[in-house]
């Protein structure tokens, strides 16, 4: 059923959602608060080295070492062919990802994973690390990705050749793939073109950064059966990931999800559940482990850094005729950067007749990129937004209007090749032009940069049970972790459909061995696609409730309507009957067939694409560079907002971080290829003091393919921060900002250079 | 089971016999803000840890004479929170005030920010340019010393092994004396400073600067005084002539390097950029104008 | 005839010897697949391992059952993911 | 090196507990004690997440030895409700939706409740500034900072608007 087009009672209103009380009271539990008797703690020993092989590991001593239980290495983990599948957030390969568990022959990058100790106390697990005897033999390595691209540079992978070029190549390379995107004849735009601008946009690997570091527990037990209790964004990805690793079946591994302290992408793929259960199947023991922030930063993924190319031509009008972008994105130590997204999104919300986009992943001597937030897209759009802005500027156009003559609509043909349909961009464009923000003159000494950002989001699958309780109350049980309040927006979904009070139904998230199958929590698709299994098994819970009632009163089930909650005999000809209420239908229960369940599982297809518009007024200390955020709104297509309060809360959080990216984080590294700044002190995420209120703005166009026209929104409000910001600069101060972060010291040598 | 062991003494000479006899390498402890982050990143390892905050005196605020003293492990909020430090020391209580989060103020002292002796630490400039003095106690008994002496050097002291900050002392004020302490960091708040400028000044009834002591931080191994931007200073109103002396003598006295917190030239613009800053807000205090917070 | 389009020109369009428009007869997705393999030896599989597909616009991460018309267009892209 | 005997007083309750010396206080409360809710989220005193109130001020427990608990008075985040009252910072947090993924939450509600004890009336600024020591990586603080503002405003007994 569609419930777009009805009045609605609970979807759209703001309750409180069903984990907040354990949540502010300390109760939540997350994957460090849990122990089991006989505990031990894993601790990981990682590589000093950028680059290094691996000569030997001699664990005698740490195994030697009195409450040591057990050391694995690589040696513990079955060899795995190479092997790609798309299971995570992007193409994994799980010989990569087992590598990257346990390094294997060579050490990639500064804190990749050697060794691993189970002892009794964590100071033991400590010493024994220490007890662990390496021998390496020190390589060249590359951390800068233009410099592993170069013909002289280290090369990561002996095995590793370009892919998409041809003749292939039959020397390795840290290349590992060209994409190409072309859409018309883009030399041929460029020639018809009265005005190009062009720029070269670098950007830095940031980190998701999220608070909470990896942590789990685990169990292997002397029949084969393993338990996790872990924090992820997917505890079927755990469960799949781990048993791939280890060589296990998955009927073996039950995983339970913690609750899980932030994510973003972060916590898409493993990097200590199976080296937990690998030291358990070794010793028999129940195995925590939790990394550190500094092994948060030196060992798990940030998103790709990029060096990029960009080129737009217009007609005087501001109509676009071509355009054309290099990006050159960081992979880290192992294939697998968001290229594609990075060539896609960037020109994505434009109608543009002549596009060339050839992008390259590229390997080099850092921790190996896992998913953040609409991932490659904002690493594109710093760019391309930053010469739109430019091409304004040259135009002497307003770039609000350049951005609404050149805006896809619907019926315009992308340049990756699919047609936009059901999107919601002009409407944002028209928000924009509405808010007072935008029509408010900009104040003495500021200036006003505007950005937008495009993201596809996904469906994909999802189970989820409705089960009415013997007293009238609801449980709703799906596969999808909670990051940020879905299971409210699941709880409101449900309630919405059997007509009761959102307070009536506890959402919960069920572990691998009591639900259906559940792609991980990420794209933004858990309200999308987890929500349209739950809408959909609420709505076969009616069906039976009808039928029940019906039962009842011995007339046709088609006979019986479902409305606020009570069944009512449709009109007067079904008969004259009190209408029975859900806990009078679930009491009876055992005489109409007994529990009331429905469980559904789909692989939901049709998730909307999500355009967003920030509006971002800086001020700028000319003395020492450094930025001040004035004023931020961000404007976003969410389709329909099932809880605005954390609708809101997913563009507000994402723009911080887009505000954190743009200003400050960084991975700074020294010459020997380690991360200088692997804590919070250094990796300078924005903290209260550095943001002020940032009003959400939510537009809605429905999505037709979800019951209440939801689209996902937690992706797109990371895409238009950096550009906003270097647009503000720009107009604030007079300088372009070309490479992230837009910090202090670069913008005062910016702003020394322009002066001369 | 580990060998560190810990200790809270509540004499000072039972504090001293503990340093004298450790046999490893002892620890004193106060705010524990920086002693605790060393020792769980392993780049310290005590054997013993002795604690000072049981010590009568070691926390709290006196006046004597015209001078502040304040015990070395008077944890930074208990400062920021006395009215007589915040009126005759502004630029002191900001400086200490700027050193971490509200849960660090909780915990931190100038004792631990001095003897850490890093060459950003906040409260240091402002200490220096005020021209306090640490009184030391060990087992050659006790001595008064100008801050400026304790550091030596990145993480070095010279105080001895049996030896600890018993308080500090600042001097009497003038009239129309007064401080400020900025910093420049990249984001509001919680970061280490990449530049910072103490500047104590008096000036006579005209407004002219009869005595001044500027001290940067974070542009040489240790917290330097800059005597020549001091004396830009004296003998002048805070006119643009001057305060272009200012910055030229701080710019000339920095000598940072690069790291992950600031270029060389970074640093050296901004060390001149803070500290005119820095002597307009001290110059505005002293002559009663402003009681600001530097944020 | 549906209409295929190999946008990237990544892995798939080497397969398909450097072409990136064909017209295939099929009805179903999983139809078009097996001729793609048919065709182009390996095309198939890579399709259905590592592309996702817009199919008149609207793009699938898995869209094995969907269903085609004469006039359907099928663009193959890389898979998305998300944060 | 036998371990340290310590006796403390934890959200009203006085509670004995050993420890060794280089255990910290979060340690102690977590490992030793079990109480969870204060979590690690750097170990350094740069998150807030292990916020808790020790003798009326603010600490990072990560900065404090599991031995200077002796004779302290500490409140953690499991004593900030009175009984199954939740406190107001707590309901406005949840009124406001200030939370996500909720794992700064705790060290967040212990700071804004030691700032509402401290000033009663706190401007925007003042709380943006208190609270710059609890990173939250989630929310942009937003909706936080409503919550805090909303009950100081609560608690002060004027009207909510």
């Amino acid at each position: 059923m569609n419930y777009i087009d009805t009045s609605l009672k609970v979807v759209g209103t703001r309750p409180i959602r069903p984990d907040g009380v354990d949540k502010v009271t300390g109760r939540a539990v997350f994957a460090a608060d849990t122990r089991a008797a006989g505990m031990l703690w894993g601790k990981v020993l990682r590589s000093p080295h950028a680059h290094a092989r691996i000569v030997s590991i001699d664990t005698s001593k740490a195994e030697a070492l009195a409450g040591v239980h057990a050391v694995v290495t690589a040696a513990d983990f079955p060899e795995i062919v190479s092997e790609e599948a798309f299971v995570g957030e992007g193409p994994m390969n799980f010989r990569d990802l087992s590598m990257n568990c346990m390094a294997r022959g060579k050490a990639l990058y500064e804190g990749h994973a050697l060794a691993a100790v189970a002892a009794t106390t964590q100071e033991i697990a400590d010493r024994a690390l220490a007890l662990i005897d390496v021998q390496y033999d020190v390589l060249p390595h590359v951390i800068d990705v233009e410099a592993a691209m170069a013909d002289d540079a280290p090369v990561l992978h002996d095995d590793l050749f370009t892919a998409g070029v041809d003749p292939a190549p039959t020397k390795p390379s840290n290349v590992a793939k060209v994409v190409t995107f072309r859409k018309g004849d883009a030399e041929a735009g460029f020639a018809e073109a009265d005005v190009i601008v062009e720029g070269r946009y670098t950007t830095q690997p940031v980190h998701q950064a999220y608070i909470e570091p990896h942590a789990c527990m685990a169990t292997y037990a002397p029949d084969g059966q393993v338990s996790i209790h872990s924090s992820s964004q997917g505890h079927f990805m755990v469960r799949a990931y781990t048993a791939k690793l280890l060589g296990l079946n998955l009927s073996n591994i039950r995983v339970n999800p913690a609750e899980i302290g932030g994510g973003f992408g972060g916590k898409t793929l493993v990097y200590l559940e199976p080296v937990a259960v690998a030291l358990s199947r070794k010793c028999g023991r129940t195995v925590k482990m939790q990394m550190t922030r500094e092994e948060v930063f030196r060992a798990s993924g940030p998103t790709s850094g990029a060096a990029m190319e960009i080129k737009i031509g217009a007609k005087k009008d501001g109509t676009i005729v071509a355009a054309k972008q290099i990006l050159k994105y960081q992979a880290g130590a192992f294939p697998g950067s968001p290229i594609g997204p990075g060539c896609m999104c960037g020109f994505a919300m434009y109608d543009l007749p002549n596009v060339d986009v050839v992008g390259y992943d590229v390997v080099s001597n850092r921790p190996k990129v896992a998913a953040y937030r609409a991932p490659g897209a904002p690493i594109t759009s710093f760019a391309v937004e930053c010469a739109l802005d430019d091409l304004a500027l040259k135009l002497d156009l307003d770039p609000l209007t350049l951005r609404e003559k050149n805006a896809a609509k619907n019926g315009t043909k992308t340049h990756y090749g699919p047609t936009h349909h059901n999107i919601g961009f002009t409407a944002v464009l028209d928000a924009v032009k509405a808010h007072p923000h935008w029509k408010s003159p900009v104040k003495e000494g500021q200036g006003r940069g505007l950005a937008c950002g495009f993201w596809f989001n996904i469906g994909g699958e999802s189970s989820a049970q409705v089960h009415v309780n013997e007293d009238g109350t609801v449980t709703a049980a799906t596969g999808s972790p909670d990051i940020g309040g879905s299971r409210a927006s699941i709880g409101m979904m449900v309630a919405e459909v059997l007509g009761v009070p959102p307070t009536t139904v506890r959402t919960i998230v069920a572990d691998t061995a009591s639900i259906g199958f559940t792609f991980l929590t990420g794209g933004s698709r858990v309200t999308f696609a987890t929500g349209m299994a739950a809408t959909q098994a609420a709505e076969k819970v009616v069906e039976d409730l009808k039928r029940r009632a019906a039962q009842t009163w011995e007339i046709p089930v088609e006979a019986v309507e479902w409305k606020d909650g009570k069944a009512y005999p449709a009109g007067s000809n079904a008969g004259a009957f009190e209408p029975l209420d859900l806990a009078t239908l679930a009491l009876k229960s055992p005489r109409t067939g007994g529990p009331i369940i429905a469980e559904v599982s789909v692989n939901a297809q049709g998730a909307g694409p999500g355009f967003g518009a920030h509006i971002c007024d800086v001020s700028v200390d000319r003395e020492t560079g450094q930025v001040t955020i004035e004023r931020y709104t961000a404007v976003q297509d969410v389709g329909k907002a099932i809880h605005p309060s954390y609708v809101e809360g997913q563009i507000q959080g994402g723009a911080a971080q887009g505000i954190g990216w743009a200003l400050n984080e960084e991975y700074i590294y020294n010459d020997k290829g380690q991360m200088e700044n692997p804590g919070f002190l250094d990796y300078r995420v924005p903290v209260a003091s550095d943001v002020p209120m940032i009003e959400a703005v939510l537009v809605e166009v429905p999505n037709p393919r979800h019951p209440f026209g939801a689209r996902g929104v937690g992706e797109v409000p990371i895409i238009p921060p950096m550009a906003a910001i270097g647009n503000a600069i720009r107009r604030a101060a007079g300088v372009r900002m070309h490479d992230l972060p837009m910090s202090p010291p670069k913008l005062r040598a910016a702003l020394d250079a322009a002066s001369g | 089971m580990s060998g560190l062991s810990y200790a809270a003494p509540t004499s000072v000479d039972e504090a001293v016999k503990l340093l004298a006899g450790a046999s490893g390498l002892a620890k004193v402890l106060s705010g524990g803000t920086d002693l605790l982050v060393q020792m769980r990143s392993g780049r310290v390892k005590p054997d013993l840890i002795v604690d000072t905050k049981k010590i009568p005196g070691l926390i709290g605020i006196r006046e004597e004479n015209g001078s502040y003293v304040i015990g070395a492990a008077t944890p930074g909020a208990m400062v920021e929170a006395h009215a007589g430090m915040k009126a005759a020391w502004p630029g002191v209580v900001e400086a200490l005030d700027l050193i971490g989060s509200t849960q660090i103020q909780g915990r931190c002292t100038l004792a631990g920010n001095l003897c850490n002796a890093s060459p950003a630490a906040d409260s240091v400039p402002a200490l220096f340019a005020a021209g306090a003095t640490a009184v030391i106690v060990g087992g050659k008994g006790r001595r008064e010393v100008p801050v400026e002496q304790v550091p030596v050097g990145p993480g070095r002291t010279s105080l001895g092994k049996d030896e600890f900050i018993l308080e500090f002392r600042l001097p009497p004020r003038p009239a129309r004396s007064s401080d400020a302490y900025l910093r420049f960091i990249p984001r509001t708040e919680m970061d280490i400073a990449v530049v910072g400028c103490g500047i104590s000044v008096t000036l006579d009834d005209k407004g002219v600067c009869t005595t001044a002591r500027v001290a940067l931080g974070a542009v040489a191994p240790t917290v330097v005084l800059v005597p020549d931007a001091a004396q830009a200073l004296v003998g002048h109103k805070l006119d643009a002539d001057t305060l272009a002396k200012l910055d030229a003598a701080a710019q000339a006295a920095a000598k940072p390097i690069n790291d992950k917190r600031g270029t060389i030239e970074y640093r050296v613009k901004v060390a001149g950029v803070l500290a005119r800053r820095v002597a307009a807000i001290a110059f505005d205090r002293a002559q009663g104008f402003v009681n600001g917070k530097a944020h | 005839m549906v209409k295929v389009v190999l946008s990237s020109g990544s892995v798939g369009q080497s397969l398909a010897g450097g072409q990136t428009e064909f017209e295939v007869e099929a009805t179903t997705f999983r139809r078009l697949v097996l001729e793609l393999e048919r065709r182009f030896p390996g095309l198939g599989r890579q399709v259905e391992e590592s592309m996702a597909v817009a199919i008149d616009g609207e793009i699938f991460q898995d869209a094995y059952a969907a269903e085609l018309r004469p006039d359907s267009e099928v663009v193959l892209i890389p898979k998305i993911g998300g944060g | 090196m036998a371990k340290n005997y310590v006796t403390t007083t934890i959200n009203g309750e006085q509670t004995e507990f050993l420890c060794e010396t280089q255990q910290t206080l979060l340690d102690v409360l977590r490992d030793v004690i079990g109480l969870t809710g204060s979590k690690e989220g750097c170990a350094s005193g740069d998150c807030g997440a292990c916020s808790v109130i020790m003798n009326g001020r603010l600490v990072c427990s990560c900065l404090v030895l599991g031995v200077e608990a002796e004779g302290a008075t500490i409140t953690t985040i499991e004593g900030i409700a009175q009984g199954d009252k939740l406190h107001p910072v707590q309901q406005k947090f949840l009124e406001h939706a200030a939370l996500q993924c909720g794992f700064c939450t705790p060290g967040l509600i212990v700071a804004s409740k030691a700032l509402l004890d401290e000033n009663p009336n706190p401007t925007e600024t003042e709380a943006r500034y208190w609270l710059a020591g609890n990173l939250c990586r989630c929310t942009g603080y937003d909706k936080i900072i409503r919550a805090v503002m909303d009950a100081a405003a609560e608690l002060r007994g004027e009207s909510v608007g």
